[in-house]
């Protein structure tokens, strides 16, 4: 049976069937009357629901299951994909930061890199976390790393989910744009495979600063855009520069996997189950990891040389002009 | 200083070159709010003369200022922008923009010499859309720095961006990794590249291109960051120290090499490149290449 | 976790090896006082029970923890330290240190298989004149990674060192520079260099060859850094807050990337180098060097 | 004239006469009679004292000429040396390290990478130089300018003078230890030639930490030490743990440019004019311009790779030991 605390709005009639259910369940537990048959068929009545909603989902409710304070984030997914993960820490210049973890993990048998944004969960992770907003450091431990995994001919697997790099004076004074940049510099000429899978929240510059892969998918219902759909809405005269209208201008910045997609900035949706992957965590992982080692399968026939050509190539192509 | 170098040649030539561009006969400065007198405000490089606020400058003003003898070869200057998102109001924003500034798009680049070495140089122009970088800039950024890769040629651009352009929404931020990319290839070749920041400079833009230069030269008090200040107030709900943000702030964090008077602008860039071109025959380039 | 990989074997082989080394019965624990008995401080790898401080190892002791059955082939065991200074009471000093240590200097490097991966280990004594770096230490520590960038091995170095030995003047600083490099030939040789900070780490080596590892892992509670907090508040008449320079403070301020107990300490180093060694054809080594 | 308002002890006798002179001439020209010949033979005995003390000073009186407060830094060379000198600044990291100074400086029309320590004069800028004393940024900025060099084969000429790099805590949290270390490493394998020149203090790694050259060259009257004399004075038994035994340190240490020379840790030993480069800038400054130029010769003639052997090898033997 499907569970989730919180419930998004579009999610209202899922929310009231299942009510629906549990109080016919235990009126069958306190009074002994069956009322199973009614039960199964609202069962039925549930599943269709679900399947209709969750195929039929808007930009803004894509947005919204991408924030979802129950999705899976990276340490959830190593969890469920790596045989095993050593975290490693630092920049060795300044700190370490907790919005990018990063270490060496196995899957399948095999080392690899992984660098991935990390949200918390309760309060207070949250705030160790940053809320998933990377500052200088994280972008410099993950270089450095990097640099590692290509000595040692490790693929680099990397994880996206950030509301947006920190933006806060700190950040400002240890160069987050210099570090950012930097990044996709060192990203772009890397000779081994990455692979990027976008699983919540793709932030704009924090997100594309581990982001430049040979691959980059996204989970069905992620989003990845240049500015957060409030941002947008509360800037541009088109929204009346109301940030509460923030569901057309997700429509209008086309932010969903498939909009995404379409437009050829990724390779592959990797599907949630229905519902999200938030309710089923382990099916999501598992065909994460399957896309994650069906692309390095492709990615493993090409030279060092090759794979950096074809990195470049890759966002080489991207925009749309008339000449 | 080797005589090839000659600032008061180069200023003479901006000055010139700047005679042409009509303005209006007098200007207040936005800054000190002194009203000050068109012509002499040209013959100052459009620097205020009383407080040296930089007034922003046209691309036109720009090449004429960096380029020997303002000869410039532009390249893919008719390149057009399209809606490539179908968003909103962006295709009459583009009209308006080309309009405004007489441009098809907020950046120009080409072929020049200065100090007689060839080079490339790429100006962006804050008047159109301020500057944001949608797929035409992300473009033509890439194509000098890989001409400049390909001829074995040093780099100037001259930025001014407010960041990426949002109505491309994904694709102009992709601009920022494709752009990002070409620098490095520009490394790779053994080239030279050197960034001036002007006001101002924030974003998507600085966050890309705009920080990997070998050599990082700023106008005095342009705005440079990530986020802007008044962003950042809004968002977080707080106030800054005043000075935040500014070339001098950025020079002070070492983010940047150096901040120039507009007066001394080009014969800093000249000086640059002619000191880190003159002493490598370009065979030595291969080695470089091969070993990266 | 690969089946090969077993700390709970690798304990017991330090718990035989360690078990081999006499001791008094009772010792106290130079943080929280507590009497420890002899046997069941050697059981807990010489970590106090009570506050988990880890009491100094000697090297065989190391070598004992990290060398799969304790099989380690010494290189270079009789290297002698000479008195190029003449330094006034370093040939006594250097007697007394050698009477102490049973050892001919204040580091032993060799080959060892860690979890059946051939591998140079090199370990510091701290018992020798502090494990500071003379020509001998630096001699060493340069050999065995060397050793590692020549045979394809990764290389572990287990440091404890006051820093640079003054006795030995200016050519003990030196051996900073020619450690440093050799690091750097590891490198460029595409190998893995793992480091282990053990209390304390300072001053010349922390600032050379033990700060350059591809991995840097630290026991709990170590003094680590460039001047100890004693010499910081005597040189500058301050006062330090509380847990400065320790591996927590590193960790902290992200110069190293963990912090592992004595308990795990072999079984973190042998996942590692597995991890970081089976991916690599080592035909591969070469494509790194010619780019390097 | 010799003139200099500071005196070192050892010059005690130097001061007397140069005294007498002036108290001689004032006399002529106030009594107008003619003493110019005792003026003459007064000054020959100068001369010839100053010719003898300067030959045989002491490690500790080479230690005071070393820190004397007027003796040229690094900027009063370029301004001697180079035809032209643009400083770049920062780190791109977190600051800009004024105890460091760096950038692109021509040298008899040659363009060259030029980094150095920087002392200040008077005590407000000794504060901005932090007595020369280099923090973490001042060495990732030497290293950022160090690759572009190497990127465009410019030589790499260091000037070396401070009395140690900076401990205090907040070097220590952004990894002092590390920045030395990586800029050594960076160096041994850089593939443009190095030329090292001590003109005052070497002091110990913050010294070393920009001194990885094929050549290093010292003034006659600096010196170059692992730690300095009066803090192994006392920490050492030997000097009764006496910090103002400093003397007797200086000279166990050998720490003078001959002592240098003799041990084979510097290639060649720069002469000061008579009386110490603080007396004459210069014509110091054009003797070390002459060696900079002669040494560059040298190396001029080996390939990329050979010049990385050729550093590598010249420390790689440094050591002594039996086996
Ligand atoms: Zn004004
Ligand atoms: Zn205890």
């Amino acid at each position: 049976m499907i569970s989730t605390s919180r419930w998004l709005p579009f999610e209202k009639p899922l929310q009231e069937i299942e009510e629906q259910i549990t109080q016919l369940e235990e009126y069958t537990a306190t009074h002994g009357i069956d009322r199973s048959e009614k039960i199964g068929s609202m069962r039925k009545k549930h599943a269709k629901l679900c399947e209709q909603i969750f195929s039929n989902l808007s930009a803004w409710d894509n947005t919204l299951l991408a924030r979802h304070p129950n999705r899976p984030y990276t340490l959830d997914y190593l969890e469920m994909i790596c045989d095993d993960f050593i975290e490693l820490h630092g920049d060795r210049r300044f700190g370490d930061d907790a919005a990018i973890v990063a270490g060496i993990g196995r899957i399948d048998g095999r080392s690899m890199m992984i660098i991935g944004h990390q949200k918390g969960r309760d309060v207070k992770e949250r705030q160790f976390r940053n809320f998933g907003s990377a500052r200088p450091e994280g972008y410099r431990k993950a270089m450095r790393l990097m640099e590692l995994a290509e000595r040692r001919n490790l693929p680099i697997i990397c994880f996206i989910d950030t509301p947006a790099a920190e933006a806060r004076l700190e950040a400002e004074e240890r160069g987050i744009s210099e570090a950012i940049a930097a990044c996709m510099a060192l990203m772009s000429r890397m000779r081994v495979p990455i692979i990027v899978t976008v699983i919540g929240e793709g932030g704009s510059g924090g997100a594309l600063g581990i982001a430049v892969g040979n691959y980059v998918t996204m989970l069905e219902h992620s989003v990845y855009s240049v500015i957060p759909p409030e941002g947008c809405a509360a800037i541009l005269d088109t929204f009346g520069r109301d940030g509460s209208r923030g569901s057309e201008a997700a429509a209008a910045l086309k932010i969903t996997a498939q909009d995404n997609l379409a437009m050829g900035i990724i390779d592959e949706v990797i599907p949630e189950p229905v519902g999200g992957a938030h309710r089923k965590p382990n099916e999501t992982a598992v065909l994460i990891k399957a896309s994650i080692l069906r692309n390095l399968k492709k990615l493993q026939k090409m030279s060092p040389e090759e794979l950096a050509e074809h990195r470049y190539a890759r966002f080489r192509r991207i925009g749309q002009f008339q000449e | 200083m080797p005589e090839a170098i000659n600032p008061k040649k180069s200023d003479e030539a901006n000055a010139r070159a700047m005679a042409e561009i009509p303005v209006g006969l007098w200007q207040k400065c936005p800054k000190c709010r002194t009203m000050l007198y068109g012509k002499e405000l040209e013959r100052n490089l459009r620097v205020c003369t009383h407080c040296q606020y930089h007034f922003p400058l046209s691309s036109a003003e720009r090449i004429a200022m960096f380029a020997d003898d303002n000869k410039f070869a532009e390249i893919d200057a008719d390149m057009q922008p399209c809606n490539p998102l179908d968003f909103p109001g962006y295709s009459d924003k583009l009209t308006r923009g080309q309009k405004k500034s007489g441009q098809n798009e907020a950046f120009r680049y080409g072929d020049m010499e200065i100090n007689k070495i060839p080079s490339v140089l790429g100006v962006a122009s804050f008047a159109f859309m301020g500057g944001s970088m949608g797929s035409v800039v992300g473009e033509k950024v890439t194509r000098a720095l890989e001409r400049g890769a390909e001829l074995k040629r040093p780099v100037v651009l001259v930025c001014a961006s407010g960041g990426a352009r949002m109505h491309e929404g994904i694709i102009s931020l992709m601009q920022m990794a494709k752009t990002a990319a070409a620098c490095e290839k520009l490394k790779a070749a053994g080239q030279v590249y050197i960034v001036v920041l002007t006001d101002p400079t924030t974003a998507g833009v600085f966050a890309s291109f705009a920080s990997l230069g070998d050599v990082l030269i700023a106008e005095p008090g342009a705005l440079i960051g990530f986020a802007g200040p008044r962003v950042i107030e809004q968002n977080l709900k707080i106030k800054l120290p005043p000075g935040t943000h500014t070339s001098e702030f950025q020079l002070a964090h070492g983010m940047i090499d150096l901040i120039a008077h507009r007066r001394d602008l080009r014969s800093t860039v000249a000086q640059l490149i002619t000191y880190l071109t003159d002493a490598r025959p370009e065979a030595e380039a291969v080695g470089i290449v091969d070993k990266e």
